[in-house]
């Protein structure tokens, strides 16, 4: 049995991963950088270390550091987080030979899912579908046109040799194959001297949605239903929900089967989550497998009941999974928005820095997973995401206006953060209405725009606060004598009480 | 003789009186009675007219206040006979600085432009990356580089030099 | 539809009330008395008023004064929340005549649940179980055993003029109830000079348990299962957990119905609770009816998963119930526990004071409904709960788990709290077990007293940080030149780093 | 030289040595090194030997102070040349005043004694109601009592001398 945990990471996520640790019993081991000796997670955890220099290649990244760190503490097993180590191979092996159990997949379920072309060969041979399209070049018209008609319209046709949109063409009706892929071709010929060309499906309105899954080492594997992660910039997700708006059962209960599959194919063991690109009438590919706990593993946990750090604890210490498939179930909806310390009026620049103040929204249904405390400084070096803020309802509509109620009166001062940016995305009709897609950020960059709202009478408040905050530390540093003279002087003017009481 | 600068306008600003939480003030041609109190260091609970707000004040510089109430935030700089003077002693404060450089250490991801290369107000000119996120960095208006510092790839400090403008 | 309502209370609950008009889009009218000013409930509503001084009855009781503000100020409803004017039906009634829909049921309800022999009567009347016992004085002897019969043992022989203790007698074995029943009326006679009796059923352990209901004002009614409210200081409640870790569900459904059937015996519209007395084989009888939100409603809201705020407003709106008995499950395990201001370790004395700083804990399963900010001064004139927090666990220990992990790190500075007296409760071995009578906190105060722990080495580290810190204080204010030329003094000592790093 | 008072006991303390935030200090005859940070004010992030600890102090008076850590909590007195010439010049701290008071308003609720009644240390005098809640009021030690200057249910301010002893 795990009786004490080494947490190879940093910030909120090594908070979350130590409070599963304290409930259970366990002894936390946080290490740290130099950057990071103020961080809250050195003060939550029951041990910390100094790994190193800020640079997280000599830290964070510094695995043999890491593992004798974990050996001279006695530590019996490590938990990587998410990034840094999470999906190191290496790192899991040499776990493995030091005799400390990494709370993760083995290296051979890291390797085969961290590399596309294994990946997908392996998700072929196991039934999970990806996306369609050709292995290998295609160079005869006839050989072209019948691939399109397997896949099926929309595809996209693309130069084998190609890169920069060159040879690229986008066929979406029956009667534009031949002309289009002939053009490709010619194109392609002409861009790089080679007309062979390849062809995918081509996804209009993609969807990203993902299945979080749970294996133990005895071949057993559950799923705990899909996340909704299409709100996404650069790439980058921003928020998240579960169900998925443009779920249904029959499909999800499919996609859960083939998430399933996916990590049987691997004797994936642990926590793990299957992307899928997903089109508006529920077609789904898998696109790659994150073997390591999510950024929005929350959500999950407040909608299925199911604590995941603890989960993969229980799992990491050789226990078959505690849970049946049809024990779980989804009760309600949440929603997660990340907070980064970021200006999202100013192209998103990061903001690192010193805190002011915190003020949190909480209450029912609000979950706030953060790190930061008044009087912190951001350091620069690592992530700028501040916290995750999760907001549970009955229902989806619940879900939005107790995320926006939450969003209203969180505030974070001294340095910028993206609170306002998510309050928008939350504003937005199609993000109200729920079928939107990846491009959602870029299709509403107007909506989601600083609003030219006027605020006269609140800006005046705001001035006259101002210059009364102004004069009042003038009078302070000024000393006890100049004040109560001024407040002397204000006095005889406004002996008689302004402002009446109702 | 006070003035607060928001939004780009210079307004007349009077406490006309205080008394505990009670302010009554001029500003512009408007009389506002509210009813204020600190709560907490720099933030304060204002009632105007029975609406209810929770105004937060942060210092930027010695009289620059960013006030934030809720989602909404307002600057606020107040206008003292110092800043007036200082004012008519300097120059045009949209004034670029005479390079380009960066808040926090990164690494220069792309550059943009060419020595001696005229680029026009609002262009971007270099990316830098910086916790784990790609900024680009603009020129506020037309200027014509005169010396490129740095090369792609390579790591900087914050507030280094990068880029130099004639 | 209501578009605007007054909250006609302050602190926790106030906030509470707002946060789900938020979410409704409702617009919150706080009031407060010239102690709260400062009261986080007025900075999160949309409008504030004073009505009055700090004395309750000057203010949070000035019904009258609270119309006004109400009527002023266009509000449609007033929400009263717990305390105060939550269950006068005087107060109800003229909320009526001023057209002011009032969040609670009408005054012939209260009227009747607040009288406890008209209550007794009702219940009676619609087949709720009661305590059983006579009604009237009994004088003859062999009444007195065939009521006793009827009752069953053990009983409560009681004089009927008594007090103070004098000829009651406690019967539980067959055999002694004849000559207990003589005893009990000779010593009644010698003492009142009138010997009738009453009997009453004597209820040896003793569960409070209580049902959370909800109804409509067209005659629906639905249960939101039970909470176990044993855990009890001089009748005040301080722990609270649903489901009750004595519950079965057959009996659980039948004391829902009987629920039901003592909201509807009084037309009762809007969120109410049915207190029944329990024994250990979960024989039950009606208790009371609390005819408002109760202040452990959020255990509730957690298992159930329904905001009871809302659904008071949508049914004060004059709308149906939105939920069905049969939609309505308990998912999982709450407990609540109240954080009040006070030494646990004086006598419980009310600490009232200034609040240094709160350090909360959050994350997975964590609800926290407070009210209280750093550099609050909490006032003397009122109720002193500072907070209520909540831990949702997927089971009864996993909740156990998480609000000992949270009561851990909860800190509240300035004012002393009652937070270690509820981390020792989590800690009984019988709480854990779950069996518990009211009597639990009487029959374990060597457990819950102040552990006599050695903490040596922990205590030296805080007296050497304390020195530091009281040191450096010092040279701080001797200004920068004592406090350089101190430090260069230590450097000459402490150059190399005496701390080695791992 | 500094000596700390905790649980009753003076012994003697020295900061050996203090480098950023590694500190050596001696308390009685041990020797601890750590690794200190005020994170927040009078809030320490302490790691001693791997172990972290967060140690949050709050002055009750100019040099006694509450550490706390977790729902642990311990006093320490600041003992320095100055306490110790005012302990030899004072009293017995542990001497009761002469009067009972009540550190907040409240109401009476029941007085226990009457005026010229020997009582026992420890023994309850008055009940007072505030903030909802009952408390007993004890002495200290062995007292007469002089006055009652209250009734039950006469409402009463904080710190008023409620019964006064000989």
């Amino acid at each position: 049995m795990i009786k004490k945990i080494l947490i190879a990471n940093r910030g909120e996520i090594a908070i979350r991963v130590m409070r599963s640790c304290r409930e259970m019993g366990i002894r936390s081991v946080a290490v740290y950088s130099e950057a990071d000796r103020a961080s809250a997670h050195v003060q939550y955890a029951d041990e910390a270390y100094c790994i190193g220099p800020a640079a997280s290649n000599e830290s964070y990244l510094n695995y043999e550091k890491i593992i004798s760190v974990a050996k001279e503490t006695g530590a019996d097993a490590i938990h990587p987080g998410y990034g840094f180590l999470s999906e190191n191979a290496e790192f899991s092996n040499r776990c493995k030979e030091e005799g400390i159990i990494f709370i993760g997949p083995d290296a051979h379920a890291i390797n085969t899912m961290g590399d596309k072309i294994t990946a997908r060969k392996t998700m072929i041979a196991a039934g999970v579908p990806v996306v369609p399209g050709t292995a290998k070049p295609i160079i005869d018209l006839d050989d072209a046109v019948e691939t399109i008609h397997k896949i099926g319209l929309p595809v996209m046709v693309k130069a084998s040799a190609g890169g920069g949109g060159k040879g690229m063409r986008l066929v979406e009706k029956e009667e534009d194959i031949i002309s289009s892929v002939k053009a490709a071709k010619s194109e392609a010929l002409a861009a790089f001297g080679n007309d062979a060309v390849y062809v995918e499906k081509y996804i209009d309105s993609p969807h990203h949605i993902e299945f979080q899954i749970l294996a133990d080492q005895h071949g057993n594997c559950i799923h705990l239903f899909e996340r909704e992660c299409s709100v996404q910039r650069r790439h980058q997700k921003v928020v998240e929900e579960t169900p998925s708006p443009i779920m249904r059962p029959d499909v999800r209960a499919e996609m859960g089967r083939h998430a399933v599959a996916a990590a049987k194919a691997v004797n994936y063991a642990g926590a793990g989550t299957i992307e899928f690109i997903t089109d508006d009438d529920l077609n789904y590919y898998f696109l790659e497998m994150n073997t390591r706990l999510q950024v929005e593993h929350p959500i999950t946990e407040q909608v299925v009941g199911v604590d995941l750090v603890r989960e993969q604890i229980h799992i990491a210490n050789g226990e078959k999974l505690r849970f049946r498939q049809e024990d779980l179930t989804q009760h309600g909806h949440a929603i997660e928005v990340r907070v980064y310390a970021e200006d999202p009026d100013n192209n998103f620049m990061p903001s690192p820095g010193k805190i002011k103040h915190i003020h949190l929204p909480l209450g029912l249904g609000i979950r706030h997973d953060g790190y930061v405390y008044d009087g912190y400084e951001i350091p620069i070096y690592y992530d700028p995401m501040i916290s995750k803020l999760v907001a549970w309802g009955n229902n989806r509509q619940e879900a939005i206006q107790r995320m926006k109620r939450a969003l209203e009166v969180y505030s974070i001062s001294g340095v910028k953060t993206s609170i306002p940016f998510l309050l928008r995305i939350m504003n937005v009709p199609d993000f109200q209405k729920g079928g939107y897609t990846t491009h959602f950020i870029q299709n509403h960059t107007e909506a989601l725009k600083k609003p030219e709202e006027e605020h006269e009478e609140l800006d005046d408040l705001a001035a006259i606060v101002s210059l009364v905050h102004h004069t009042n530390n003038l009078l302070k540093a000024a000393g006890p004598a100049a004040s109560s003279n001024h407040e002397s002087a204000w006095k005889q003017f406004g002996r008689k009480k302004a402002v009446s009481r109702l | 003789m006070y003035e607060v600068n928001i939004k780009g306008e210079d307004k007349p600003i009077e406490i006309l009186s205080q008394d505990g939480q009670q302010v009554k003030a001029r500003l512009g041609d408007k009389i506002y009675e509210l009813d204020l109190l600190e709560v907490e260091d720099g933030i304060y609970s204002v009632i105007y007219q029975g609406k209810s707000y929770r105004i937060e004040l942060n210092a930027r510089e010695a009289k620059k206040y960013t006030a934030q109430v809720g989602q909404h935030t307002l600057d606020v700089e107040i206008v003292d006979a110092e800043t007036r003077y200082a004012r008519s002693m300097g120059g045009d404060e949209a004034e670029d600085a005479d390079h380009i450089s960066t808040p926090m250490p990164g690494q220069v991801v792309k550059i943009l432009v060419e020595e001696g290369q005229k680029v026009k107000g609002g262009e971007t000119v270099i990316i830098v990356s910086a916790m784990k996120m790609e900024s680009e960095y603009k020129v506020q208006k037309d200027r014509v580089i005169k010396q490129i510092l740095v090369k792609e790839g390579e790591n900087i400090d914050g507030d280094q030099p990068l880029i130099l403008f004639e």
